[in-house]
C-alpha cells in the first residue's frame, strides 16, 4: 500500500510539472504571443486614450484668445495648490476695468491630475492635454505658464 | 545593525529583511531572529513611506481628499475612492443615481481583478517562478487599457465625485469589458496549468502560515486572509453597499487558514468578480451618471463610518466632521495593517523560504500599511 | 577527411620538429590553456544570451534586441559593464578569502573541461577514470560557495552558502548512483569508452526505462548541483536577496556567473556523453545507409547539439517551476531520488548481467 | 440582535455608561478606568460577543483627548462604538492588546501620533516614526513641523 501510494505521489507530481512545463513551451514556440511594445520606436502608431489625463493645457484658437476669465475656481477646487492664477486688471473698450488674468501657472510637478480643476472651470478655459513625455533635467521647467503671451480673453466669455 | 546586536544570547541571528528586498514588495522593514532557518520572531518596522495621510486630509476639503485616498492602497485606488466617496454621501444623504452606483460597481469589481492579477504574478515570483509575472501582467493591461478609456488614468484613476462618477463611460466601454472577459476565461486554465496545480508551488503553499478562525478574528485581519480562515467576512455580502445586495455572488470561503487556502480565494474571488461584471455589463441603467451637489460640500456634525471590500480585505474610513468644508478628523482602517500583525504569530517556527510565501500570500502593499 | 584530430596531430607534428619536446609539451599546453580560456569566453556569452532569449520568449517578451543585429551583442555589452564596474569588498569581510572564492569557481569548471570528448578523437585529457574524476572535482566547487558566503560577512550570503552546501553534498549522491548505471553497462570510466560503446545506439534508447529514470535523476541532481532554479536555494532572490554572492561585484562576480553557466554546460556535456552517446552520431541498429548518412555530419556538431538541447531542458526548467524550500529540497533528495536510484541501479545491474539491452 | 436590543442589553450591563444619539451605531461614553473589564464582558458575554476590533484612533479635541474603538461581532454581526474621553496632559488608558490581538499595533500607532499611553501595553515602542522621534506627536492639533508640512 506504501508502495502504490509513493508512486502516485511521484506520477501526479511529475504530471503536474509537465503540464506546467508544456505551458511554457506553447509560449516558447509561439513568437505571435508576443507582447512587447517597443516604446521610443512606436510613437508614430501609439494610441493614446482620448481622456488620458496627461496635463492641463488651455486651449487658444487662432487669434491668440482663449476663455479663461481668472475666476480662481481651479486654483480653489486644487488639492496640492498645482495651479496659480495671477490677474490683472484690463481697460475694456468703453473705459471700464475688467479683471482677467496675467499668468495662469502650472506646477506640473506637483499635479495629481485629479481633474477637479476641469470640472471646477466654469467657463471651459482648461482641458487635459493627451502628452505624457513630461521628463526633462530641471525641476523649474515643470512650472509653466498656460496661457501665451500677448494672449486675450475670448469674446462673449464671462 | 551594529555587530552586538546582530546576535543574541541563544546563537539566533538576526536579519534585517527591507527596507530594500525583493520580497517585501516596497519598503516594509522587517526585523526577523532566525535560529538556523528557522525564524523565531518577525517585528514589522514600518513608517518608511509614512506620509501621513490622515493629516493630510484634515487640511482638504470633502472632493480634494478623495484623491489621496487613492496614494494609499494603490492596487485598489478606485475602491478606496469609492469608500470616501460613500462616506461623504452618507453624511450629506445624497442619493447616487442608479447608473452612477452600476458603473461604480463595474470599476471595483475591475479593479478587484487588476489587483489579484498583479498579486498573482507576485505571489509566484515571491516563490521563484518569475514567468506568471509577465503573464499576468498581459491581462493586467487589457484592464489598465479599459480603465485608461473611461476614468484617463491606469492606476490612479481618480473617477469618483461624491454623488457620482466623473465621466459616463467610454462608448468602447461595455465591448472592450465584453472581450477582456472572454479572454480572461482563455487565460485562467493556464494560471492553474503553470501555478495552481504545480507540485512545487502546492508544496510551498499548503500548511504554510497556519492562521486558526480565532487567531485570524483576534488580529482583526480581513479579506482574504480571514476568509481564508473560514470566517464569512466579505462587506459586500454583510453590510452590503450600493447595488452589492442585488447581485448574485458567492463568498469565496476556505477553512484550511493556510498560504494555500488565501491563494485560492483570491483566484475564486476573480472568477466571482467576472460574475458580477458580466451580470451588469448588459444592463447599465440609462440616465445620470451624477447626483447634484453643492458647489461646497459640508458635512453635518458627527462622525461617519464607512467600510468597502477593498481587493485586500476591510478598507473603513471614519471622518469626524464638525460641519465645516474640511473633516475634523480622518482615519483610514487599511486592511494591510491589520493582516500585517498577524505575521509574526503566523511565521514563528516556519522557514525564511515560508515567510516569504506568507508574506506573498497576505498580498501587503505597504503605501496602505504606512498611510 | 578533413577533421579536428587531423589539425591537432599536424601541429604536434610540426612542433616535434622543430623544437625540442620539452618546448613541446609547453606550447601545447599554452595552445590547449588558450583554447580552453577562449571556450569559456565564447560559451558565456552564448550561454547568458541563450538564457535571455529562452526566458524572453516564455515570459512572451522579446528579450534583448538592441544591441547588433537582433540583439546579439547584449552580452559583449553586458560583460564590458561588468569589467568596468568597481570590484567592492565590503569591509569586515575576510578579504583574502573573499577575492579567492571567484577563482576557485572559475578553475573547478576549467579542470572539469579537462576529461571530455568534444568530439572525435578530440579529448584535452584521455583519462581512464573520467567519469571519477568528473563527479570528484565537481564537489570542489562547494568550497567555493562556502568561501565566498562565509568570507562576505553578510547573513544572507552565510545562509546561502549553507543551503548551497547541504544541496550539492546530498545531490552529489543521486547524480554519482545515476552515472553509475551507465558504469555499470558500459564497464567502463573512461568516457572515451563509453561513446564508443553508444555506437550502435545511445544509452537512452538502448537502456530501456531504467536507463531513462537513470536519466531524469542525473538530470535532476544536475540542476541542482548547479545551483539553477528550481534548485537555486542558494542565490533565493526573493528570499536571501542574491545568496552567497550579495556581496560581490564587477569582474568577481562575472566570475561567479560564468562559473555557473559553465558549469551547466559541463554537466549537460556528461549527460549528453553518457546518455546521448556525446559526439557519436544518432545510429540505428544495422540500418548501414542511415548510420553513413549520420557520420556526414561532423561529430563536433553532434555533440554540440546534444548539449544544448539538455541546456535548454535545464533553461525551461529554470522558467517554468517556482523554487523548493530547503526541507522539501532534502526531502526531494533523500526520501525520493535516493531510495529511487538505489532501487534502479539494482535493475541495471541485473539488466547488464542478463545481457537484456540492445 | 438589533440596535435597540442591544442598547438595553448593554445599558444593563454597563449602567455608568452613556449612550449618544443620531449616529449608524450604539455609541457608549465610557469612563477610561472602567475599560478593561468592560472589555472583558464586551468580548466574552454570550449574547455580545464582541470580537472584532476592527478600529482603534483617537481624536484630538484641543481640550481632551477621545480614544474611539469599533467593534463589531462576527457571530452577530452588529456593531458598537465605544468612546473615552482621556486627560490631555496625562493620557492613559488600560491596553486592551491581551483581548484583541490586532489592538497591539493599532494602540502603538496611536501611542505615537497622540501621545497616549497604554498601560500594560506588552510592547509599547515607535512603530511608523522614526527611532529617537522627539518633540509632539504629529496627529494632535497643535503640532507644527514648518519644515515638512506645506500649508496651502
Amino acid at each position: 500500500m506504501f508502495i502504490i501510494n509513493y508512486i502516485k505521489e511521484i506520477y501526479s507530481g511529475l504530471k503536474s510539472l509537465v503540464v506546467g512545463l508544456r505551458r511554457t513551451l506553447f509560449y516558447f514556440t509561439h513568437h505571435k504571443e508576443i507582447i512587447t511594445e517597443q516604446y521610443p520606436d512606436n510613437r508614430a502608431t501609439l494610441n493614446l486614450a482620448q481622456r488620458f489625463k496627461g496635463e492641463v493645457v488651455m486651449p487658444h484658437d487662432e487669434n491668440n484668445e482663449h476663455r479663461c476669465t481668472g475666476c480662481t475656481a481651479c486654483e480653489l477646487a486644487c488639492p496640492n495648490g498645482t495651479i496659480k492664477v495671477i490677474t490683472k486688471f484690463d481697460l475694456t473698450p468703453e473705459g471700464k476695468k475688467k479683471k482677467a488674468i496675467d499668468k495662469l501657472v502650472y506646477h506640473l510637478e506637483l499635479c495629481t491630475m485629479c481633474n477637479l480643476c476641469i470640472t471646477a472651470c466654469p467657463s471651459d478655459a482648461i482641458k487635459m492635454a493627451q502628452t505624457f513625455e513630461h521628463s526633462v533635467y530641471d525641476r523649474s521647467q515643470l512650472t509653466k505658464v498656460l496661457n501665451f503671451e500677448g494672449s486675450k480673453i475670448m469674446d462673449g466669455v464671462e | 545593525m551594529v555587530e552586538e546586536l546582530s546576535r543574541t544570547e541563544e546563537g539566533n541571528i538576526i536579519i534585517n529583511v527591507g527596507p530594500q528586498h525583493p520580497a517585501t514588495h516596497g519598503v516594509l522593514h522587517l526585523v526577523i531572529t532566525l535560529h538556523g532557518e528557522t525564524i523565531q520572531k518577525v517585528e514589522p518596522h514600518l513608517g518608511y513611506i509614512h506620509r501621513s495621510i490622515e493629516k493630510m486630509c484634515e487640511s482638504l476639503t470633502y472632493r480634494q481628499f478623495i484623491y489621496v485616498t487613492s496614494r494609499m492602497d494603490y492596487l485598489s485606488s478606485h475602491i478606496n475612492n469609492h469608500a470616501c466617496a460613500l462616506c461623504v454621501e452618507k453624511g450629506m444623504q445624497i442619493e447616487v443615481p442608479e447608473r452612477a452606483q452600476v458603473i461604480r460597481v463595474l470599476m471595483d469589481e475591475l479593479t478587484r481583478i487588476a489587483s489579484h492579477e498583479l498579486w498573482w504574478g507576485a505571489m509566484a515570483m515571491d516563490l521563484g517562478a518569475f514567468t506568471p509575472f509577465f503573464h499576468a501582467f498581459r491581462e493586467r493591461e487589457v484592464i489598465n487599457e479599459i480603465m485608461e478609456d473611461t476614468c484617463g488614468a491606469r492606476l490612479t484613476m481618480n473617477y469618483i465625485l461624491p454623488g457620482g462618477v466623473l465621466e459616463d463611460l467610454h462608448p468602447s466601454f461595455q465591448k472592450k469589458v465584453k472581450d477582456f472577459i472572454v479572454l480572461y476565461k482563455r487565460k485562467i486554465a493556464e494560471y492553474d496549468e503553470m501555478v495552481t496545480g504545480n507540485i512545487i508551488f502546492q508544496n510551498r503553499m499548503k500548511n504554510v502560515g497556519v492562521l486558526s478562525a480565532a487567531d485570524a478574528i483576534s488580529f482583526g485581519c480581513s479579506g482574504p486572509t480571514l476568509r481564508g480562515s473560514g470566517v464569512s467576512c466579505d462587506v459586500r455580502k454583510i453590510y452590503p453597499y450600493e447595488i452589492y445586495n442585488k447581485l448574485e455572488f458567492n463568498e469565496a470561503l476556505e477553512t484550511a487558514g493556510d498560504s494555500f487556502a488565501r491563494y485560492m480565494i483570491r483566484i475564486r474571488e476573480m472568477n466571482e468578480s467576472i460574475r458580477i461584471i458580466e451580470q451588469l455589463i448588459d444592463n447599465i441603467p440609462e440616465g445620470e451618471f451624477q447626483a447634484k451637489t453643492k458647489a461646497v460640500l459640508k458635512l453635518p456634525k458627527g462622525e461617519f463610518y464607512q467600510r468597502v471590500e477593498t481587493a485586500r480585505g476591510e478598507f473603513g474610513i471614519y471622518i469626524v466632521s464638525e460641519g465645516g468644508t474640511t473633516p475634523y478628523r480622518i482615519k483610514f482602517r487599511s486592511p494591510g495593517f491589520s493582516n500585517l500583525s498577524a505575521l509574526d504569530h503566523m511565521a514563528r517556527g516556519g522557514k525564511i523560504g515560508d515567510l516569504v510565501a506568507m508574506m506573498g500570500s497576505l498580498d501587503l502593499v505597504i503605501p496602505d500599511i504606512d498611510r | 577527411m578533413w577533421s579536428l584530430s587531423n589539425i591537432a596531430s599536424g601541429i604536434h607534428e610540426w612542433l616535434s620538429k622543430t623544437f625540442p619536446s620539452t618546448v613541446v609539451t609547453v606550447v601545447e599546453m599554452v595552445i590547449v590553456g588558450v583554447c580552453v580560456i577562449s571556450l569559456f569566453a565564447i560559451l558565456g556569452l552564448v550561454l547568458v544570451m541563450m538564457e535571455r532569449k529562452v526566458s524572453a520568449w516564455i515570459q512572451i517578451r522579446l528579450g534583448p534586441n538592441r544591441v547588433g543585429p537582433k540583439g546579439m551583442f547584449q552580452s559583449m555589452a553586458d560583460t564590458v559593464k561588468l569589467l568596468v564596474k568597481e570590484g567592492m569588498t565590503p569591509t569586515g569581510a575576510d578579504k583574502f578569502l573573499f577575492n579567492l572564492a571567484p577563482y576557485i569557481a572559475i578553475i573547478v569548471s576549467m579542470l572539469l573541461m579537462a576529461p571530455i570528448a568534444f568530439a572525435k578523437d578530440l579529448t584535452m585529457w584521455n583519462l581512464n577514470i573520467g567519469v571519477l574524476y568528473v563527479s570528484a572535482i565537481s564537489s570542489v566547487s562547494v568550497i567555493s560557495i562556502l568561501m565566498a558566503g562565509w568570507a562576505s560577512n553578510n547573513k544572507y550570503s552565510l545562509l546561502g552558502a549553507m543551503r548551497s552546501g547541504a544541496q550539492i553534498v546530498s545531490y552529489e549522491l543521486s547524480a554519482g548512483l545515476s552515472i553509475l548505471c551507465i558504469v555499470v553497462l558500459v564497464g567502463s570510466l573512461n568516457l572515451n569508452d563509453i561513446i564508443a560503446s553508444q555506437s550502435n545506439g545511445w544509452w537512452i534508447f538502448k537502456g530501456h526505462i531504467p536507463v531513462f529514470i537513470a536519466f531524469i535523476i542525473f538530470l535532476i541532481a544536475a540542476t541542482a548541483e548547479t545551483n539553477r532554479a528550481p534548485f537555486d536555494l542558494a542565490e533565493a532572490e526573493s528570499e536571501l536577496t542574491a545568496g552567497f554572492h550579495t556581496e560581490y561585484s564587477g569582474m568577481k562576480f562575472a566570475l561567479f556567473f560564468l562559473a555557473e553557466y559553465v558549469n551547466v554546460f559541463i554537466v549537460c556535456a556528461i549527460g549528453a556523453t553518457l546518455f546521448f552517446g556525446g559526439w557519436m552520431p544518432l545510429h540505428i541498429g544495422h540500418w548501414e545507409a542511415f548510420n553513413h548518412i549520420m557520420d556526414f555530419i561532423p561529430s563536433s556538431l553532434w555533440f554540440f547539439g546534444k548539449i544544448f538541447f539538455l541546456i535548454f531542458l535545464i533553461m525551461w526548467f529554470r522558467w517554468t517551476f517556482p523554487r523548493l524550500r530547503i526541507d522539501q529540497l532534502l526531502n526531494l533528495e533523500w526520501k525520493y531520488l535516493l531510495p529511487i536510484s538505489m532501487f534502479n541501479l539494482l535493475l541495471v545491474t541485473a539488466m547488464a548481467i542478463l545481457g537484456w539491452y540492445f | 440582535m438589533g440596535n435597540d436590543e442591544l442598547k438595553i442589553k448593554l445599558a444593563e450591563l454597563f449602567p455608568k455608561a452613556t449612550f449618544e444619539e443620531g449616529a449608524e451605531w450604539i455609541q457608549m461614553q465610557i469612563e477610561p478606568s472602567d475599560w478593561l473589564p468592560m472589555a472583558q464582558t464586551l468580548r466574552q458575554d454570550a449574547s455580545l460577543q464582541f470580537d472584532y476590533l476592527f478600529c482603534l484612533t483617537c481624536v484630538d479635541w484641543k481640550t481632551h483627548l477621545t480614544m474611539v474603538y469599533h467593534l463589531s461581532s462576527t457571530i452577530f454581526r452588529h456593531n458598537i462604538v465605544i468612546k473615552s474621553k482621556l486627560n490631555r496632559s496625562k493620557a492613559e488608558i488600560e491596553s486592551v492588546s491581551s483581548i484583541w490581538r490586532t489592538a497591539e499595533f493599532h494602540e502603538r500607532e496611536v501611542y505615537e501620533m497622540f501621545g497616549v499611553h497604554f498601560l500594560h501595553h506588552p510592547d509599547l515602542r515607535l512603530l511608523i516614526l522614526p527611532d529617537g522621534w522627539e518633540g509632539k506627536n504629529p496627529l494632535l492639533k497643535d503640532f507644527e513641523d514648518p519644515i515638512n508640512m506645506i500649508k496651502l
